[in-house]
């Protein structure tokens, strides 16, 4: 049991655990994606963890590095998806996103 | 097999990347006409390689085609390969339908922006090929992620402040899947030092004496959380109303007809059906996920004012149906969801090419402003009809056999309450049904709907297809049903 | 000569013959239908062509032996095969039916010269004789049972022809005729189950206990039901108001009669063992009185002479249920014969009201009197007739009565007194019929032309001639049909001679006191009120019998009434409880289901925290569900 | 095990930053901390010897990302974040270093307690091919998927990023 497992084991769990608590309570959507790259970035933290857990140090760089881009292109989207809504609605605010229901 | 036959699933990916760098080769001046038809013929061809290779498959009797990478044909461990199998084939034959379906309808319902749409559109179905195709779950992973980025993309085509809507509720939700289906895939690998499917197969079977169990636990639970999500299983459910109703026409039809599937059911059902089909505590869990989602989605698609909304929520409802066959571990249940997956497919592109062709005509798709569209639509109000009772599960038609096979293997499997209530629910599905039929369709003629022409001719094309489709598959099934005997697989 | 044409047709088709009879009447009802209006005499020929060869293979019948014939139907274990067979039970009643239809479908044609529904009617009229010949030949009870019901749906066809607003009659019909074959349904599936075989002619009587009683009894009542006895009765005086007379000569008055007797005899002497003086037997013999007196007394007081007609086929009826409760020899004969006098006399006698009817245009005895003038035929006719129903020597109606008075005598003297009050009535009534109808002042119906009324044309005359002739025939040379009769009892009635002059001279004294009281309480009567149509008045107005009477007049003791009170309560308590389940589902279930949805629309009212809350407890869930099931 | 602290002050970086970043009220200071977040598991990346991972975080998290936050937010800065909006925020999150602390405290003490380990599944005996070779020899498939990624994120800028009126 080293310390190292323990902190990162841990610290990804926060992370993960302030990121989703980010994107429940926010009211901005571009906090939303930022919480969305806080939980990204616990999940690189595991990767390498995990990685280095199996020795399998090659293969899960080919992984990290496929998941940053997946990652900054998710986050293009969303911002350009934000900023759209911004333009419809004046502001960033969550609680407008209300308008489909029946 | 002769090797020349494994060439032939390159042209899953191929043709649509050749597409796209045709359509934006040259300029759109001379394109435009050839954007959708191109599209089209994508579609077909893929669904006739798509049946070539189900023949092939039973002909040779081979689980799957393994095919050889781009580059390089070593195959090491851990390495990101294609290697479809029968339910991988019958997937993509759903795609090549749903997405000729889609091709047909846009043709008339977006006369601008093709180009965009037409691109965006082979992404989808590349990203959906792709799921289908790979044999590596960090690959399904990426393919699922293009899957759904094009998807948002395609809800806020028109930039309208709905589309633009559905599409950020469907991007954050989406986002929560990934980061769940990553965490459980890094929680698996570190114990299995591969993601190819086969090896992890192997690991969960086993994973109680693997190392790390508890790790695993955590990951699967986060893996199955995440596709629940993406498949739009409730309760992780709340984005799916809102991404298909405020989808335009035509990509409603591909959203509800195959793309939440693809992304989410299509795992659900490799992992629990094909890989875990005798774990307790998983079919237990699914059971009651599906369960709750035949309930809710049918309880909440009565309360519903609008077309496209009631769809959505019946495709949670029908989800749930082929959760539910899973869940019961055996291989009836598996056959039965998997051709419920294939006849959702068939009858909800149904519903939603009939809810484009009223939204295209009437421009509404809120229920109770419509009434009496029967006489003026004929074709779309019969064709509708069909795909009402094949999803109520009325015989012959294709939605009661597998609906049928699902309820039989749930009874065997989880007892005859589950049973009653998944078939309890199925006459809410006809509640629901028979109210939007009746107000939309039948009753007397509004009369700001009097002047309502019939669909255009590829709209009602594509549904007139579809219904023979659901009613041809209905008639042979038993004939189905006896191959697979035959072969052992039930 | 008939024997030759009936040996040669026998000869020729065999055992074909069987459902021959079945299918022909019912093709060439077919092509009567469909026959264009134009050809209205080509109708008729085919029609009277249809009936002849009915007659005539009926004959042929007649020289068949014991003959069974099977075409395998619905098959199964139970073996539901269209079984038929002939023997000289149903060949007797065949030729029978067969005769009197011929003759009534002559008059009919005549009769319905001038009727919108005439081709409908011949239709229907050849279908009843073919579904009779089916359900006299039919060899299985379940068989028997399709043509029977069949039937039931061509009385309702008939019912409703005269008057298609007025459905009130028909369906009062249908109801209990209904309620009487449904009670025979449940009589022969008790009655296969215990013989273990649906075929007639394998069954052997089964004793009379524990469930078979039950069977005995619904059998009964679905025969009595067919026979139009009590409490089935009440559908034939309101039928006979409406009703074009021919079917009231064919149907009530002589078809159903031989149907229902048939299947009484069978089930008495064939399928179950119902001995003389037991409770079963004194059942029957009750309902057979009951039936006699009460019908006898209600048509005393008619004077409507097709609703005095019609108690009079009630009344007969009690007399065939009284001699076959009996389960005497003598008792079986006697209402044998009395079922084929009845199908002469009581068909003559509608188609004398018809005749009448088609004259004057009515047959109320109020209004019309003194017509022997000018229907001296029809009237000889009629009070021939009537003599033979009045139990008048040497008519047929007199010896068959003699029987069944003889059999009711030696059961218990209630009967014998029952059975005597039933003939005064009888004489009595027939007595104001034939003075208010043909004799005394003439009067006229208004609009009827003394100079042109005439007597009844040949067609119309000569049914009801042959018909009274054969009635005198049977009475004097009454060997030729009880021998017939006797045989088919064969040892059961061995060594006694049921045919010539009766054998008890008191008994026959007795009846014939009985017709002197009658002439002379219609003396009485006509010197009271000068009246012949009010011979019985005296009677009518009786203190204490007139309350009775009214109420009668006003159908409070009509079965059919009360049977109704009771099914519109029941239907009302029923129409709660619908109301009560309909209520649940209309308004609570959609209550329930529509909050359910409104509390769970308002979980989906487009919030993105709302959502992920929903996901995250999905999580929740799944990881506590691990634990807990590990 | 100097290795191990540098990793173990990494991690704790990145937590405090990524922390930061979800309590911060300024739209900017947030995307500034989730940039540090990225500097942090960069340089743990770098020190445990995934070279190419460690540039790519580098360059394109850190670098691409906090761009692409920094000119969205300059696009929609106008109205963006009032003050009441801020002291809100503030308020919804003033609680969450508490419960983080909590927590942390609760699995550290799960985990030591519970004597819970991770096991080490390497397989010591196989030594592993080069990056370069597992990535372009053995994800293709990735490979693939990143270029349709990549594919749809033009098309998604295309759509969603290009002026208003204009039509394509």
């Amino acid at each position: 049991m080293s310390p190292f497992t323990i902190v990162a084991l841990t610290a990804a769990l926060l992370l993960i655990f302030s990121g989703l608590y980010l994107l429940l309570k926010t009211h901005n959507m571009l906090r939303i994606i930022i919480a969305i790259e806080i939980v990204m970035k616990a999940i690189t933290l595991l990767l390498v963890f995990a990685g280095l857990m199996n020795g399998k140090m090659a293969l899960t760089q080919a992984f990290i590095i496929t998941v940053i881009l997946v990652e900054v292109v998710v986050a293009v989207v969303a911002a350009g998806v934000a900023i759209n809504l911004y333009r419809h609605n004046g502001d960033m605010e969550i609680s407008r996103l209300n308008k489909l229901n029946g | 097999m002769p090797d020349q036959f494994s060439m032939l699933v390159y042209s899953f990916l191929g043709l649509p990347l050749a597409a796209l760098v045709l359509f934006n080769l040259f300029g759109k001046r001379v394109m435009t006409k050839f954007y959708m038809p191109v599209g089209m013929g994508i579609c077909l061809v893929q669904m006739l390689s798509a049946i070539v290779s189900l023949v092939l498959l039973s002909q040779y009797n081979k689980d799957a085609i393994t095919f050889s990478q781009f580059w390089n044909y070593q195959l090491y461990e851990g390495a990101s390969y294609f290697s479809p199998d029968t339910f991988s084939f019958l997937s993509l034959l759903c795609i090549g339908l749903v997405g000729l379906v889609t091709f047909l309808v846009a043709y008339p319902v977006l006369p601008d922006r093709r180009f965009q749409f037409c691109n965006v559109t082979l992404v989808l179905l590349l990203g959906m090929n792709g799921i289908a195709l790979v044999y590596d779950l960090f690959s399904l992973y990426v393919f699922m992620e293009v899957t759904a980025l094009s998807a948002f993309v395609l809800i806020a085509l028109y930039r309208d402040a709905k589309g633009l809507e559905g599409s950020f509720k469907y991007l954050m939700m989406s986002a929560i899947a990934s980061a769940f289906i990553l965490t459980g895939l890094a929680l698996i690998f570190l114990n299995t030092g591969s993601l190819q499917y086969d090896v992890v197969q192997a690991y969960l079977a086993n994973w109680q004496n693997g190392p790390n169990p508890v790790l695993t636990q955590i990951g699967f639970i986060m893996l199955m959380s995440g596709f629940s999500i993406k498949a739009g299983v409730a309760p992780f459910h709340g984005w799916l109303p809102d991404a298909y109703q405020s989808a335009p026409a035509p990509v409603s039809i591909i959203l509800g007809g195959i793309v939440t599937k693809m992304a989410g059911v299509y795992a659900i059902i490799r992992l629990v059906g094909e890989w875990l089909p005798g774990s307790s505590v998983v079919n237990v869990a699914f059971m009651f996920l599906g369960l709750l989602s035949i309930v809710l989605g049918a309880m909440s698609a009565i309360g519903s004012t609008d077309f496209k909304r009631v769809l959505a929520f019946s495709s949670i409802s029908q989800i749930g149906y082929i959760v539910l066959g899973i869940s019961s571990g055996s291989p009836l249940g598996f056959v039965g969801a998997v051709f419920h997956f294939f006849n959702h497919s068939v009858f909800k592109s149904t519903l939603f090419v009939n809810s484009a062709a009223v939204e295209m005509q009437t421009k509404t798709t809120l229920i109770d402003k419509l009434g009496g569209l029967h006489k003026q639509m004929p074709v779309t109000g019969t064709s509708n009809i069909l795909a009402f009772l094949s999803t109520a599960g009325i015989p012959p038609l294709a939605g009661f056999w597998s609906k049928l096979l699902i309820i039989i293997a749930v009874w065997q499997a989880h007892g005859g309450v589950v049973a009653g209530v998944a078939l309890f629910a199925s006459i809410f599905t006809a509640v629901y049904f028979l109210m939007v039929q009746r107000k939309v369709f039948f009753g007397p003629c509004r009369e700001e709907w009097k002047d309502v022409q019939e669909a255009k001719f590829s709209i009602r094309l594509a549904s007139v297809l579809l219904s023979c489709i659901t009613v041809g598959v209905g008639c042979v099934f038993p004939w189905i049903l006896r191959f697979l005997g035959a072969q052992g697989w039930i | 000569m008939l024997d030759l044409i009936a040996s040669f047709i026998s000869s020729g088709l065999g055992v074909n013959l069987l459902y021959t009879m079945i299918v022909i009447p019912s093709v060439l009802a077919l092509l009567v239908l469909l026959m264009p209006k134009a050809k209205v005499s080509f109708r008729n020929l085919l029609f009277l062509l249809a009936l002849l060869l009915n007659a005539a293979l009926s004959l042929g019948l007649l020289k068949l032996d014991d003959m069974k014939l099977y075409l395998p139907w619905a098959g199964g274990e139970m073996g539901i095969n269209f079984a038929l067979r002939v023997y000289n039970f149903s060949q007797q009643i065949i030729v029978i039916a067969a005769f009197v239809a011929l003759l009534v479908g002559l008059f009919a044609l005549s009769y319905l010269r001038k009727k919108s529904y005439s081709s409908a009617f011949l239709f229907y009229y050849l279908i009843t004789v073919a579904l009779v010949n089916g359900s006299l030949l039919a060899n299985n009870l379940v068989v028997m049972l399709f043509f029977w019901e069949a039937l039931l749906a061509v009385l309702f066809g008939m019912l409703i022809l005269e008057n298609r607003n007025d459905t009130r009659a028909a369906v009062k019909a249908l109801v209990l005729n209904g309620i009487a074959d449904l009670l025979l349904m449940l009589g022969i599936i008790i009655t296969c189950s215990l013989a273990g075989t649906p075929l007639m002619s394998e069954m052997r009587p089964i004793p009379l206990e524990g469930v078979a009683v039950l069977g005995f009894i619904c059998m009964m009542l679905g025969a009595l039901g067919k026979a139009g006895a009590m409490p089935f009765h009440s559908w034939i005086p309101d039928a006979a108001k409406d009703a074009p007379l021919p079917f009231m000569a064919i149907m009530p008055g002589a078809l159903e009669k031989l149907l229902g007797t048939y299947l009484m005899v069978r089930t008495c002497f064939d399928f179950y063992q119902l001995a003389p003086g037991s409770s079963m037997s004194t059942l029957i013999m009750v309902i057979g009185a009951v039936t006699l007196v009460l019908g006898g007394a209600m048509a005393l007081i008619q004077k409507e002479m097709k609703k005095l007609l019609s108690f009079h086929a009630i009344s007969q009826v009690g007399y065939i249920v009284l001699a076959v409760g009996t389960a005497l020899p003598v008792g079986y004969v006697g209402a044998l014969f009395h079922m084929v006098n009845n199908a002469l006399f009581k068909s003559s006698l509608f188609l004398s009201a018809g005749a009448i009817e088609s004259r004057t245009g009515t047959t109320d005895l109020r209004e019309i009197s003194g017509l022997g003038r000018f229907m001296p035929l029809t009237a000889i006719s009629t009070i021939l007739c009537a003599l033979s129903i009045a139990g008048m020597p040497p008519f047929n109606g007199f010896f068959s009565k003699e029987l069944i008075f003889d059999a009711a005598l030696e059961t218990g003297m209630v009967f014998y007194i029952a059975a005597l009050v039933g003939a005064f009535m009888t004489a009595a009534s027939f007595l104001k019929l034939c003075h208010a109808a043909f004799f005394g002042p003439v009067k006229l119906p208004e609009g009827i032309n003394r100079e042109e009324l005439k007597d009844a044309p040949g067609a119309m005359l000569l049914p009801m001639l042959a018909l009274a002739g054969t009635c005198l025939l049977f009475g004097v040379y009454n060997k030729l049909p009880l021998s017939y009769i006797q045989a088919l009892f064969g040892s059961f009635t061995a060594g006694s001679d049921f045919s010539g002059w009766p054998h008890s001279m008191t008994l026959v004294l007795i009846s014939l006191a009985v017709l002197l009281v009658a002439v002379l309480n219609h003396l009485i009567g006509y010197h009271v009120t000068g009246q012949g149509v009010k011979a019985v008045d005296h009677i009518h107005y009786a203190p204490g019998l007139r309350t009775l009477y009214d109420a009668a007049e006003k159908h409070y003791f009509d079965p059919y009434r009360i049977f109704m009170a009771v099914v519109r309560l029941y239907s009302w308590i029923c129409l709660a409880i619908d109301r009560g389940i309909s209520w649940i589902y209309d308004v609570l279930f959609v209550n329930i289901v529509g909050f359910v949805s409104s509390v769970l629309h308002v979980f989906n009212n487009g919030s993105t925290r709302l959502y992920m809350a929903w996901a995250f407890s999905g999580v929740i869930f799944l990881i506590l569900l691990s634990m807990l099931l590990r | 095990m100097n290795n191990e602290l540098i990793l173990i002050v990494c991690m704790l970086v990145m937590l405090v930053c990524g922390v930061t970043a979800a309590m911060s009220r300024s739209m900017i200071k947030s995307a500034i901390n989730l940039a540090a977040v990225s500097v942090a598991l960069s340089v743990l990346m770098f020190v445990i010897g995934a070279t190419w991972s460690a540039v790519f975080e580098l360059s394109v998290c850190s670098g691409l990302v906090t761009v692409i936050f920094i000119s969205a937010v300059s696009l929609t800065e106008s109205k963006l974040d009032s003050t009441t909006q801020r002291a809100l925020h503030h308020s919804r999150f003033a609680m969450l270093p508490l419960i983080l602390i909590l927590a942390g405290v609760g699995i550290i003490a799960a985990i030591v307690l519970n004597g819970f380990d991770v096991v080490s599944t390497a397989d010591i005996t196989q030594t592993e091919k080069p990056f370069r070779e597992v990535f372009w020899n053995l994800r293709q498939a990735d490979i693939l998927g990143q270029i349709i990624v990549i594919l749809v994120g033009t098309f998604a800028v295309v759509i969603l990023f290009k002026e208003r009126g204009k039509k394509i």
